[in-house]
């Protein structure tokens, strides 16, 4: 596990506080009478790996689909406090979601590619924002599929229908679809655990290869997976985030005692 | 926390009845043989009834291409089933009844599609809630309420716009059964649409898409086979669609274009020779059958297609 | 249906109460009569006879009528056919004819066609026949708008066509785009919303909708003449588009069902006073009382 | 990786993009409440004129051809003896095929033709069962058009419907349920019995009630058997000539012609036809909702 | 974490090597042409807990299901190999599975009470075997109700909906659902992956006691689960069975290196 070990290192060098890409505040969500998130302080910050973990149900899926409104997806929704994403705050109406939602990638739990072909998935988010020019498509899909190293696996059959393809690549083929727009942010929720294990490997490389460009918010519930590739983790809990803190530090010395319990394996 | 004296009690008594029980238990097993064969007595009496209408068909209409040449029923422009001098060209049917079809086709097409993509993608579950069932509501009026909305109000309606227009048209009950598809239509695209996982929207959404490409570039491609399978079968009841043309059209066999004239479809003249003059054996009697029969295998081709377009065509998410 | 006590011993006629069916078919033409002296025998007569009375036309109807297990009556708008009558004699059926009424087969326009009103009968005859010079209204009269005459009429199920072709064409066939109904009510309707349209039927489905249509005045020669009940009657001046119309008796089933046979009788007895309000003109007593006497004697 | 998302050029277009979709989701709306317009029209036209026409002389008096006397009572009987033909020979027949296709019947090729079959004749149009019913019963059988008849024709109509919504609702029940009872050692009937049937018998119910609306408002098939258009007699029996509420506003809409007030007596009976159809999707409505899945 | 300890001591001391329940031999199963099990050799022990684990889609279920022959209700499945039940080859196609079924009692991962009051529920076994008197049921139900340890909680509202009830309740009605036929072993598939920690707890508590009448099969995902309950664990991966031993063995010294990759959250 070289890797691993690797980031350890840089980690540890980069322990000067950067910029924030995301600032939450006090943030409460219901869903109806739910309440899914209870004030929430949460900062994220810039190309860094931010791994959030908890039991099921906690909360950690609604607070990443907030960060990028898709929350919203759900009518009965709504929310008090503010996240601010570089210095605006994102949950203000008036505040354009196909915006924010152009900045802030996103990669789900099951590779969701669409019935398209390996070409079309990845122009479809050039296209619909006016790019229309072949070339410059061309050109787009190559670097977000490098982007997503996968570009060697599927060069010679772009044409042909994404779900021809495993689950591994399918989740690469996603992420470089996100790429392609050239988001800022990318929010991953649990996007290895429907994978097998080869899989997981290569997406967890990959993450640490983006999180050179991008900053990176990664829902996972296996706890190896976070030590192994975050920077920073936050142990949510009933929709309380209870711990957030640098990775080494919550694994090696949490603060509270659930945090402890969860990562022990006493639940789950 | 678990209470043993009670347990062992009835632990020997319960375990030792059902050890007797399954002894003598002569009745479980006549039950699971019976059943399954009266069933099968009755899943028979179905599935022959249903070989029985094709037997019917087949053989009453051979009887017909018995005393009509099949050339001249299926090319003929003629149809004079009546006259001393009769002529059996269905085409005036034919021409009826895609002309009828057509006309709904053009009103439930795209309006059941819209409505398709507004409860799908756009409805709040409130007005959902509303609309799905008045739109099911619509489906289930009698369609001889339909035809008597089109003769009595449709028809007098248009004429004020297009006073040439005769009394029995071809143009009301066709609008009219355009309304009476939109549902159909609508709930099974939507079906369509609503069966392409949440998953797809999410993943374009988060691309930065509203909703209307989301709609347009994902969820009708994926539900294209659907939607397709929907227009069909839509175009399916639109051609055996009865009472609204037989009451609304007239019984004119013209073999015209021209859609503020009387036509008759190929139900409608069902209606009208059986209602008129169906005693057995005659010519114009066998000549429902071969009407009935062209209708039989025209929808029975269209059902088919539509279930290999949604079936083969079907795309994997 | 609801069977059981005895209301009708009383009556004394009878020494049975009577029930069952009679099944009539037939002539769209007669139906309004037949249906209305039918509604009375069952409201005043006999209620637990059913007589059902359906109208798919003439010829229509003796196809029903000559099977076995048949129609009790057939309605008719013109005499039996010959090769009818052999159908019957074939099957052993013997049939009884019963003249009803007299109608005038009446020749209906748009209310607003004002120049139409009075035609000879040739023009009539000219405006249906097949082969004829007379395409436009203006082919009769240079006066009379330069737009195409949409024929309509009833369909050869009914004996009204069967008269108009045998007896006022005389076999000359019917212009091939004459618009031929199977329903009079779909007739009536057509007429009544088309200003170039000229049809024909019974007068009775004339006189229902004077308010939609307006009769051709018929010159035989001696002027033109209105139909209406006094013109169609018996030696009326509408005589030559005038005809008979019947309802033929299976008088095996008259004999076989004594409601039939009662039915006979009371139809006999009762088709005078019906005549005037259902559109037809009623025949002299004394034809239809030597009916009902024939019927009684069965 | 090169830039190709040059800010300003997609600002510009994402206020036209979001624009669009407004506007457009107005338009869907509008397709929608169309349907709901077109509704309200005809049940505006049916009821001014059909409403002064109601009263109890209507509802309960016999068919006549003098409008102010006719009633339409024996179509209502009509129509009620219908049912009670239907009800039995599809609950019997269809939901007996239903569970001997879902749950017994082994797949197969065989299987599968007669699958697709089933749900074939679902889309066959109902004039070509009305000539199947004349041909089978009233011409074979010699039956001529009386409620036996009528009934058998409208339920091999209805009976493909009934079959397809019967199995569908079959389907619906979680295996988790047939699982549970098999692991407990029961057989595949009593399994069938106790806890399948059951849990869709609401499905089984709506799809059942939803067929038999549709056989009492269809006309073609009736009209081919050859119902009278005068027929006073209330039907007492299966063997008894009958009319139902269709075929009487069928007439009457034909017969405006000869009685102008015919026109406002189909109106009456729409509202008749139309009410009892309420009455009864209603009730399936009720029993989707009351009996919603609660697993 | 009292009980867990208390267990491991009883553990150790009951190392003689008590009755086989089940002994299968060199099972093979297809579901049509997938080869989900292969050659698994596996004797179960009378009053014993025996864990099952490996990642999702190893065959865990499909071995479970075996045991009781439910996975027949696939029809595409054919087995070869044997499995003797107390003796009989249970996969002989002339032994009555509804007998077996009778004595192997089976719980499901989602809890799957019938739509039906709590009573019925628990009396449904007895009633399908032909016990109809009243008085006796009422017995059975309390019996078996106490025996899952729910009586408490459920004995003022049998009459009412089993859906009224908590996802950790209805677990525990679908355990005395089985106690109620008294069978001879009982079949688990990951019975608490549902549930939340505290009915978890309530739920593992309870396999301890029924340990006392009933040997108890156990599929799960959960490692620490299997630690804390079970006396021997299986390992089994892409159909095989791997590694089979006391489950302090298979935890502290495996001896197959990707029983130890799986057991230290590699994949998975
Ligand atoms: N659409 C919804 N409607 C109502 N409640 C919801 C909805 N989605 C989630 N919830 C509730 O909100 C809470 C948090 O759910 P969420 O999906 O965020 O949890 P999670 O931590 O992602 O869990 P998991 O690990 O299972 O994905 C849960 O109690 C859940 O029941
Ligand atoms: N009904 C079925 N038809 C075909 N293949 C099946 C079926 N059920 C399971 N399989 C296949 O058999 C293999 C074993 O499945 P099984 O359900 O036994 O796995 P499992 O270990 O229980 O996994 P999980 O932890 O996800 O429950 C898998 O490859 C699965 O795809
Ligand atoms: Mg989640
Ligand atoms: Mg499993
Ligand atoms: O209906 P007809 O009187 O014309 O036969």
């Amino acid at each position: 596990m070289k890797f691993v070990t690797d980031i350890k290192n840089t980690r540890q060098e980069e322990k000067k506080q950067p910029t924030k890409v995301y600032d939450t505040k006090d943030l409460n969500l219901w869903y109806g009478n739910t309440h899914a998130l209870k004030n929430v302080n949460f900062p994220i910050y810039e190309k860094e790996v931010t791994a959030i973990i908890g039991p099921s149900g906690c909360g950690k899926s609604t607070f990443l689909k907030t960060l990028n409104r898709m929350v919203e997806l759900v009518p009965s929704v709504h929310t008090s406090g503010t996240i601010e994403y570089r210095g605006e705050n994102i949950l203000d109406p008036n505040f354009m979601v196909e915006d924010l939602r152009t900045k802030v990638g996103m990669v789900f739990q099951k590779p969701n590619p669409f019935p398209k072909s390996i070409y079309d998935n990845i122009a479809y988010g050039p296209r619909i924002h006016g790019i229309k020019d072949r070339k410059i498509l061309d050109d787009i899909v190559e670097s977000s599929l490098r982007g997503a190293a996968i570009w060697n696996e599927v060069k010679d059959r772009l044409k042909e229908n994404a779900y021809g393809m495993s689950g591994g690549q399918q989740q690469r083929l996603c992420i470089a679809r996100a790429l392609a727009i050239e988001p800022d942010v990318i929010l991953m929720d649990e996007p290895t655990s429907a994978l097998d294990p080869k899989s997981t490997l290569k997406v967890e490389e990959l993450i640490q290869e983006l999180k050179k460009d991008f900053s990176i918010v990664i829902v996972t519930h296996n706890m190896q997976q976070a030590a192994r590739i975050s920077d920073r983790t936050a142990f949510m809990l009933n929709g309380e985030l209870i711990e957030y803190d640098y990775t080494d530090d919550i694994f090696q010395h949490p603060k509270d005692e659930r945090t402890e319990d969860y990562i022990t394996g006493r639940f789950g | 926390m678990v209470d043993n004296n009670k347990e062992s009690t009835s632990t020997v008594r319960v375990k030792s009845m059902i050890e007797k029980n399954r002894q003598k238990q002569s009745f479980r097993s006549i039950g699971e043989k019976a059943v399954p064969n009266l069933l099968l007595g009755i899943a028979m009496i179905s599935i022959l009834t249903t070989i029985g209408i094709v037997f019917v068909l087949i053989s009453e209409t051979f009887e017909f291409f018995n005393r009509v040449s099949i050339v001249e029923f299926f090319t003929g422009t003629v149809l004079r089933p009546l006259s001393q001098d009769p002529k059996f060209g269905i085409l005036p049917l034919i021409n009826g009844t895609i002309i009828s079809s057509v006309i709904a086709m053009v009103v439930a097409g795209p309006i059941g599609m819209m409505t398709a993509i507004y409860l799908s993608e756009y409805a709040s579950d409130k007005a959902r809630r509303v609309l799905k069932p008045v739109l099911e509501l619509l489906a289930g009026i009698p369609t001889i309420v339909y035809g008597f909305f089109a003769f009595t109000f449709v028809t007098p309606f248009l004429r004020q716009f297009i006073p040439e227009m005769s009394a029995t048209n071809i143009l009301a009950p066709g609008l009219v059964m355009g309304v009476m598809i939109i549902p159909m239509i609508a709930s099974l695209s939507e079906d369509a649409m609503n069966s392409v996982p949440n998953a797809m929207r999410e993943g374009a959404l988060a691309l930065g898409s509203t909703k209307l490409e989301v709609t347009f570039k994902v969820i009708i491609p994926a539900a294209f086979s659907g939607i397709v399978a929907a227009f069909v079968l839509g175009i399916s009841r639109a051609v055996g669609e009865t009472m609204i043309v037989a009451i609304a059209s007239g019984s004119s066999k013209n073999f015209t274009f021209d859609i503020t004239q009387s036509m008759q479809t190929m139900t409608a003249y069902v209606v009208e020779v059986a209602g008129g003059d169906a005693s057995r054996g005659s010519t114009i009697y066998y000549s429902l059958y071969a009407v009935a029969m062209t209708l039989f295998v025209f929808t029975l081709l269209m059902n088919i297609l539509a279930r290999y377009i949604a079936r083969r065509f079907r795309e994997e998410y | 249906a609801c069977g059981g006590d005895d209301t009708s011993s009383d009556s004394g006629t009878e020494t049975e109460e009577l029930s069952g069916s009679v099944v009539v078919d037939g002539s769209g033409t007669v139906y309004p009569l037949m249906a209305r002296i039918a509604e009375e025998y069952m409201v005043t007569e006999e209620e637990n006879v059913s007589v059902e009375v359906a109208r798919s036309g003439t010829s229509a109807g003796f196809k029903k009528f000559l099977a076995e297990d048949g129609t009790d009556f057939n309605d008719a708008s013109r005499h039996i056919k010959e090769e009818e009558q052999q159908m019957a004699d074939d099957l052993g059926i013997e049939v009884k004819e019963l003249k009803v009424a007299l109608d005038g087969l009446t020749f209906v326009l748009h209310p607003d066609n004002d120049w139409a009103t009075e035609l000879t009968e040739q023009q009539v005859i000219d405006i249906f026949k097949a082969d004829s010079d007379i395409e436009k209204w203006s082919d009769i009269n240079p006066d009379f708008p330069d737009e195409d005459i949409n024929t309509y009429g009833p369909n050869e199920n009914h004996g009204t066509y069967e008269f108009f072709y045998e007896t006022i064409l005389e076999e000359q066939d019917l212009k091939a785009d004459a618009n031929l109904q199977q329903d009079y009510s779909t007739l009536v309707t057509l007429v009544s919303e088309d200003v170039n349209a000229i049809g024909f039927f019974g007068f009775g489905y004339y006189v229902n909708n004077q308010d939609q249509l307006q009769a051709v005045n018929v010159d035989f020669g001696e002027g033109p003449v209105e139909p209406s009940l006094d013109t169609i009657a018996e030696d009326g001046d509408y005589a030559p588009f005038t005809r008979p119309v019947f309802t033929y008796l299976n008088v095996n089933m008259a004999k076989e069902k004594p409601q039939v046979k009662d039915y006979a009788v009371y139809l006999m007895e009762n088709v005078n006073t019906f005549a005037g309000e259902t559109g037809f003109a009623p025949l002299p007593e004394e034809e239809v009382q030597a009916l009902v006497d024939e019927l009684k004697g069965l | 990786m090169a830039t190709h998302m040059t800010s300003e050029r997609i600002q510009k277009r994402m206020k036209r993009r979001v624009a669009l979709n407004k506007g457009l989701s107005g338009v869907f709306l509008l397709a929608t409440t169309f349907g709901v317009f077109v509704l309200g029209v005809l049940f505006y036209q049916i009821i001014t004129e059909g409403i002064p026409y109601i009263n109890l002389d209507f509802l309960t008096g016999k068919l006549s051809t003098n409008a102010e006397r006719a009633g339409i009572m024996g179509a209502i009987l009509g129509t009620l003896w219908l049912m009670a033909v239907v009800i039995p020979v599809t609950i019997i027949l269809g939901v007996g095929t239903a569970i001997y296709n879902e749950l017994y019947a082994k797949q197969g090729k065989l299987q599968t033709i007669i699958q697709t079959n089933i749900a074939n004749l679902s889309g066959v149009p109902s004039i070509v069962y009305g000539i199947l019913g004349m041909t089978i019963f009233a011409n074979l059988l010699n039956l001529g058009s009386v409620v036996l008849a009528g009934g058998l024709t409208m339920s091999l109509l209805v009976l493909p419907i009934v079959i397809v919504s019967s199995q569908e609702a079959l389907r619906a029940v979680p295996s988790y349920l047939s699982e549970a009872s098999i692991g407990l050692g029961a057989t595949k009937w009593q399994t069938i019995k106790n806890i399948i049937l059951p849990a869709a018998l609401p499905g089984i119910l709506t799809g059942s009630i939803l067929a038999l609306s549709r056989a009492i408002g269809e006309t073609a098939p009736l009209v081919v058997l050859g119902i009278p258009a005068l027929l006073l007699p209330f039907p007492g029996g299966l063997f008894d000539r009958f009319t139902v509420l269709p075929m009487q506003i069928y007439y009457w809409t034909l017969d405006a012609s000869l009685v102008e007030e015919y026109q406002f007596l189909a109106s009456a009976t729409i509202i008749v036809l139309l009410v009892m159809l309420f009455i009864l999707n209603g009730t399936a409505i009720v029993i989707r909702n009351k009996f919603q899945r609660r697993y």
